[in-house]
């Protein structure tokens, strides 16, 4: 599959033919199938597919959370497990998931305190992320006193405070309304154009995946497997109302044909 | 007629006379149906009685008169044991060889209603039992010989029948102990006698059917100091939680024969004085405050024995 | 039969004044939340107090409330020095030494799966060990006075604690269990902070059954060897002397520190698993 | 099974610790005795010695494993010196006390959760119950219930019940009250009647508690079964054993009759672990 | 306000200086203030804004399960208790919630036992429903086996099974790709159009607001409030490719100026 890489020659994520199979007591589920996929350093990967073509399982498999039942599956150059231990990914997950015991700074905070930062440091990261997701003013509020929104923001906030070199982050922005995306999206760029991580994002909005993307990962369900992985031509800085140039519409007219297409299966 | 007998302590030949009575038929002959209740460690016979489980109980005389000043109408009406088995048992090696030794010694004893005679005793003696050093220290001892045995107390209370022979079945010797029998002392008092509650002695029928069972139990003592071993096999085959031994048992009866001897079943009214007078004169704490008064009748003995 | 019936009236008088207020504004008060357990309490004494009038109840088998009161009153230095040998030193400390015991073992049989699979059923075994058996023994062992009562406390409130530990550990979701993963935290971090905060609703469940636990083994311990003073010596020794009114004394004493112990556990408890479901609703 | 090595590495362990106290403890016993006699005995004399005392302040496993073996075995089952015949007492006043307090505890738990009043009224006097303490006022339960014509199995059975009723009103309060906010919205919507919600929300939800409680419960009750056979007048059952066994001092019986009990206790502790496991697992919970 | 109706006169959800404010441990959060709304019967209603507005808190307040602190709010004249009472709801929760101990189709089928349907009704009707939201054979699985969008589907489901008057939605699409989101909006129309239900509906999706509404709501923060309503002259019948028309671009760019007013505050 697609292997030219552009940032760096080393491969940050690499799959051969990973196949991933849950047993459940009404038969196997497949999961992922024959997925081959090479990241490389400093990319921003795009995943989009139906609901249920295994998005979210390929990013756990990358995170070591599951593990691949078939072919092979690296992370720079070690095992998932190995990577993982190297602290070498930021997750968000697709449910906010913050523990209710904390208060919503406590929650951004545990990773930092984990990771064994100072206690000012901390502190001076959890106001910047705060800030970043628009959340300032509600540290010491409680994730039940908080709107939808806010939790995953708050969640988002959590996986920006430490700087992980991967951020696999699964539907960030499902809950937030355009305006609020629009900004948080401009903001993802330019930490990412700052920063070089690799990014896998998982979403389900086209533009979005267009606008930030430097490739498209289109996959379809049953058994889940990548049926398109579109190269991005955009340059790397990209205003918003790039989305109005014919090349953004034309890319992203080739994603919504693909995500067709993956859907034809129950037409 | 039924009746319901509430024993002070677990089935052991210590109650053989009952147990006799009923294994031989001298009940039955009586035209009498006794359910024998054991009893326990946390069994106060004398609240089973006030209770109506039982009709007549086994008791000993300090705690039964104790009872009687706290409101219980209970009245005994026979008493098959002459002689009291009580005594304090020491290990030689703790160093006391006579009662002025005790002083700053620990001495275990029973409490629950039989810790009476023991402190009537010390306090015969001049000794506090508040721990000072002037006095004695005082464990509550358990159900067992363990505080001797494991030195935890000088000196701990046995019965001549029971505790005693299970120090020696330990292992020590009967030369490594020290024993102080309370009838030596002067301060021995009543055990195991009959108790009834006193308002139903008006009836004339339970007065009957007293003098029934108080007849047949007495005509079952003899028999079992007649033939002790017969009887500790009758009382091991009345043991529902199949622990007793026979050795101990037989052994156990041998003593208990020593002390029903010479009793016929009727109070003896100097035994009773002097059993007052000890409890009366418990120094700074009496176990009774007052003379007793009609805390015995002779009713029942005088027609069972006659 | 005066009694019985002024009883029986007593007590639905007070039982709907009781359901009145528990439905008005100001069961929600802090005063209202005393005034109900308060009343019921109340109702508890009146009616026992007529029962036991009524019924001719002889004063050895029950005495009456009133008597018992009275026997408090002028026993109150022998009440406290009871209160002192069996609640402090037996069953506190014990309560102490047997909650950290049973959360450490839990944590250790959680930590490794050989003794999961090892210690746990043994763990099991041994504590459910009946107390009325042990208690001989371990006075046999630690001697006569409190610490063996203590001895005694730890080997009962291990069970409800180490089970309860048990389950708590086992109580978080799949996603905050992989959230730790993606940071590699370490065993111990995932469990000072994810484990065991998830599973504290469980643990306080524990440490409030075995506050009530410690409290009856260190009184049961005492009925088999102890020094003379203690409240379950009092309680054995005048069940023998038919001072029920001083047994009565005895066990109010208890119920009184008993419910004064579990409700301390309980605020503690109300203040560390604040956000959990079953706490956040009374607020 | 996969836990049977680890649990026999276990018990291995605790075996030779129990070997090892065995012997510090009974030394000293060993030593007085030959004080006493005026010889000296050497550490390779004490060792066999105190594996092989009458009344051992720790009885060596291998003798209470025969006890065990020869109380089980020994006899009849029928017999009054078979431990199986005195478990079995023991048992029957266990499972019945079992039943009426779990069922009880659920009871009172359904009312707490549902009603104010008794909320606020009965929950204190619940944890005073339990700080009462039982041996004292078992023999005036038997006593009571003795003296009204109730004797037998079930006043063993009410003080059983008073002891395992306790754990399961706490585990059952904390497990119905256990569902998030969502989940009671949700049949809030439904206008569910609070026997629906009960039934299909706080039950299932409160699955996890409930059998920690029970396991805690059904041990509990064991205690009170046993501490119920004291003030019977001690006549059959595990727990009459014990304090014959501890009136006698012989303590290889004491131990025998724990171990039977413990054997009971873990048994039924496994027992409602097994259910525990089969539920969880027909709810999907079990992972 | 606006208070022409369209269906029918009698108005289902009638909101009169509405208030609703939380106390928090860090002072009161005025998540609603002086809201005034009029719905009619067959109103299909949706609320726009930015993420923390109250959006959630509305809904939940006409589904009683908030109670205002000012102002009144009725439900079909009646108070929103008596209402709920008689089961005039149907509400999609922003997360999926569904109980663990269920399958998916014990899940949707719980509504229905609730209700007292017959056995034989209860299986056509979750049959039905699985089918609606595109998950046939999945009813035997637990929700902890469906990936996220499959389990905001099943909580859809649910919602749809029974025939409550009012639908309470929020975000019930957030969490699907394009394609599964146009069924289902076409699908939803559907059955809104057949059934004459009055919808309420909480979207981030501009487009998706506009496809579907005869009245947009839009919100803003701090305090929660009304800021814009909109009526659609849009017809009641909606092929997708209405969405191209000058019309609905028109109404999409108003919504998008107010919600871009709404975040004023912060900019
Ligand atoms: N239980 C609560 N306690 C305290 N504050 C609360 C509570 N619930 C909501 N809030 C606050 O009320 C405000 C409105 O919340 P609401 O959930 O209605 O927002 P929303 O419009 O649904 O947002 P989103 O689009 O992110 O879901 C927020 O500021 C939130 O912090
Ligand atoms: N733990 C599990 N056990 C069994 N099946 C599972 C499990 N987790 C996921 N699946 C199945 O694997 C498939 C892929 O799920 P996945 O969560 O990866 O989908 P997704 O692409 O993230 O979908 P969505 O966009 O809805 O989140 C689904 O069919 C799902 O039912
Ligand atoms: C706790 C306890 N209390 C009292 C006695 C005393 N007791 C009552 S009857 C009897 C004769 C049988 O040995 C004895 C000694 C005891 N042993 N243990
Ligand atoms: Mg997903
Ligand atoms: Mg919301």
């Amino acid at each position: 599959m697609m292997t030219d890489g552009s940032a760096s020659d080393r491969p940050v994520i690499d799959a051969q033919k990973v196949g991933l199979t849950f047993q459940t007591a009404d038969g196997p589920v497949h999961a992922l199938k024959d997925v081959n996929l090479r990241v490389l350093k400093g990319d921003f990967v795009s995943f989009i597919g139906p609901s249920g073509c295994g998005k979210t399982t390929f990013l756990r498999a990358v995170a070591a959370l599951e593990h691949p039942t078939e072919g092979r599956l690296l992370v720079n150059g070690m095992t998932p497990e190995e990577a993982r231990k190297r602290r070498a990914y930021g997750y968000v997950f697709q449910a906010a998931g913050l523990y209710p015991w904390r208060t919503i700074a406590g929650n951004i905070r545990l990773p930092l305190e984990i990771m064994g930062f100072s206690r000012p440091e901390q502190d001076r990261r959890v106001k910047d992320v705060l800030q970043l997701v628009e959340l300032e003013g509600f540290g010491k509020k409680y994730p039940w006193q908080l709107s939808g929104g806010m939790q995953q923001r708050a969640s988002i906030a959590r996986a920006l405070a430490f700087d992980a070199d991967i951020l696999l982050m699964d539907e960030p922005f499902g809950a937030l309304d355009e305006i609020v995306r629009d900004r948080l999206n401009e903001a993802l760029l330019k930490l990412w154009a700052r920063t070089g991580k690799t990014i896998g994002f998982v979403t389900h909005s086209i533009p979005e995946a267009v606008y930030l993307s430097t490739r498209i990962v289109v996959m379809s369900p049953r058994p889940g497997r990548i049926t398109d992985v579109i190269e991005s031509p955009l340059p790397r800085e990209r205003p918003l109302d790039i989305r109005d140039s014919a090349e953004f519409i034309a890319i992203a007219h080739r994603v919504r044909d693909g995500l067709r297409a993956g859907h034809s299966y129950d037409d | 007629e039924e009746v319901t007998l509430q024993l002070k302590w677990v089935t052991q030949a210590q109650f053989a006379g009952y147990y006799v009575a009923q294994d031989q038929g001298f009940y039955e002959e009586e035209g009498l149906e006794v359910t024998i209740k054991p009893g326990g460690p946390d069994i106060a016979p004398v609240q089973v009685l006030l209770g109506g489980g039982a009709d007549v109980m086994v008791d000993w005389m300090p705690s039964a008169l104790a009872a009687r000043e706290q409101g219980a109408d209970i009245v005994n009406i026979a008493q098959p044991f002459k002689s009291s088995g009580m005594m304090l048992t020491c290990l030689k090696e703790s160093g006391v060889t006579s009662p002025a030794d005790f002083k700053g010694k620990t001495l275990g004893v029973w409490f629950g209603g039989n810790e009476y005679p023991f402190l009537n005793w010390m306090s015969k003696l001049g000794l506090p039992t508040d721990g000072s050093s002037e006095g004695v220290t005082v464990l509550k001892q358990g159900f067992n010989v363990d505080p001797l045995l494991q030195k935890q107390a000088a000196c701990i209370s046995t019965m001549t029948y029971n505790e005693y022979w299970q120090v020696i079945d330990a292992g020590i010797s009967a030369d490594d102990l020290v024993t102080f029998k309370y009838e030596d002392q002067g301060v021995a008092t009543l055990e195991d006698g009959l108790y009834v509650m006193a308002s139903k002695l008006e009836d004339p029928a339970f007065v009957d059917t007293m003098t029934k069972f108080v007849r047949a139990s007495m005509k079952g003592w003899k028999w079992a100091e007649a033939n002790p071993d017969a009887a500790a096999m009758i009382v091991l085959d009345n043991d529902d939680t199949g622990a007793q031994t026979e050795g101990h048992q037989k052994r156990m009866m041998g003593e208990i024969a020593k002390l029903t001897a010479g009793s016929n079943g009727a109070l003896n009214e100097a035994d009773y004085q002097r059993t007052v007078a000890a409890l009366l004169g418990g120094g700074s704490d009496p176990v009774i405050s007052k003379e007793p008064m009609g805390a015995f009748s002779h009713a029942i003995t005088d027609k069972a024995l006659n | 039969m005066i009694w019985i019936v002024s009883a029986l009236v007593f007590w639905a008088a007070t039982l709907a004044l009781n359901i009145r207020i528990s439905h008005s504004r100001f069961s929600t008060t802090k005063a209202g939340r005393l005034v109900v357990p308060a009343i019921f309490g109340l109702t508890i004494l009146v009616v026992w107090e007529l029962l036991v009038r009524g019924l001719q109840v002889p004063s050895v088998i029950l005495p009456p409330p009133s008597a018992i009161g009275a026997r408090i009153a002028v026993s109150l230095p022998v009440l406290w020095g009871d209160f002192v040998q069996t609640f402090v030193k037996g069953a506190l400390s014990g309560w102490l030494i047997g909650c950290g015991a049973a959360v450490a073992t839990a944590i250790a049989i959680d930590r490794s799966p050989f003794l999961q699979r090892g210690l746990l059923p043994v763990g099991n075994f041994v504590a459910a060990l009946p107390i009325v058996g042990i208690a001989p023994i371990l006075v046999m062992w630690f001697g006569f006075d409190w610490q063996s009562k203590a001895a005694v406390v730890v080997v009962m409130v291990f069970f409800p604690v180490l089970v309860n530990t048990v389950a708590g550990l086992a109580a978080t979701e799949a996603m905050q269990r992989d959230l730790m993963k993606t940071y590699s935290a370490s065993y111990t971090q995932t469990l000072l902070k994810l484990r065991l905060p998830a599973a504290m609703p469980f643990i306080f469940n524990g440490l409030k059954i075995a506050t009530t636990l410690a409290l009856i083994g260190a009184i049961v311990a005492e009925f088999f060897g102890s020094p003379i003073r203690g409240m379950g010596f009092r309680i054995s020794t005048e069940v023998g002397r038919l001072g029920l009114d001083m047994v009565w004394a005895e066990i109010a004493v208890a119920a009184l520190a008993g419910s004064a112990f579990y409700g301390a556990v309980a605020l503690i408890e109300r203040g560390m698993t604040f956000w959990h479901p079953s706490q956040r609703r009374q607020q | 099974m996969r836990s049977v090595g680890p649990v026999l590495a276990v018990i291995a362990v605790i075996v030779a610790l129990w070997y090892a106290a065995a012997v510090g403890m009974n030394a000293a016993w060993v030593r007085d005795q030959a004080a006493r006699a005026g010889t000296e005995v050497s550490f390779l004399q004490i060792v066999p010695q105190t594996m092989a005392q009458e009344r051992p302040v720790l009885p060596a496993p291998h003798q209470v494993a025969k006890g065990l073996w020869d109380g089980v075995t020994g006899q009849a089952i029928t017999s009054k010196r078979s431990l199986v015949y005195h478990g079995w007492i023991t048992l029957s006043a266990t499972l019945l006390g079992f039943g009426i307090g779990t069922g009880l505890g659920i009871l009172l738990a359904v009312g707490i959760i549902h009603n104010r009043a008794m909320d606020q009224s009965v929950m204190p006097w619940a944890i005073a119950s339990q700080t009462i303490p039982i041996l004292a006022i078992a023999p005036m339960i038997i006593v009571v219930m003795n003296s009204i014509g109730v004797s037998g199995l079930l006043p063993k059975a009410v003080i059983s019940a008073y002891l395992s009723f306790f754990p399961v009103v706490v585990g059952m309060v904390t497990g119905l009250r256990s569902p998030d906010a969502m989940q009671l919205d949700l049949l809030r919507t439904y206008n569910a009647g609070r026997g629906q919600t009960f039934w299909k929300l706080r039950l299932p939800a409160s699955m996890p508690y409930l059998f920690a409680s029970l396991k805690v419960g059904i041990a509990a009750s064991l205690v009170g079964a046993i501490v119920g056979e004291l003030p019977t007048g001690a006549v059959a059952g595990l727990g009459a054993r014990l304090l014959q066994g501890s009136y006698y001092g012989q303590t290889i019986q004491i131990w025998a009759a724990l171990f039977a009990a413990a054997f009971v206790a873990a048994a039924l502790v496994g027992i409602v672990g097994a259910v525990q496991a089969a539920v969880l697992k027909r709810m999907g919970m079990a992972r």
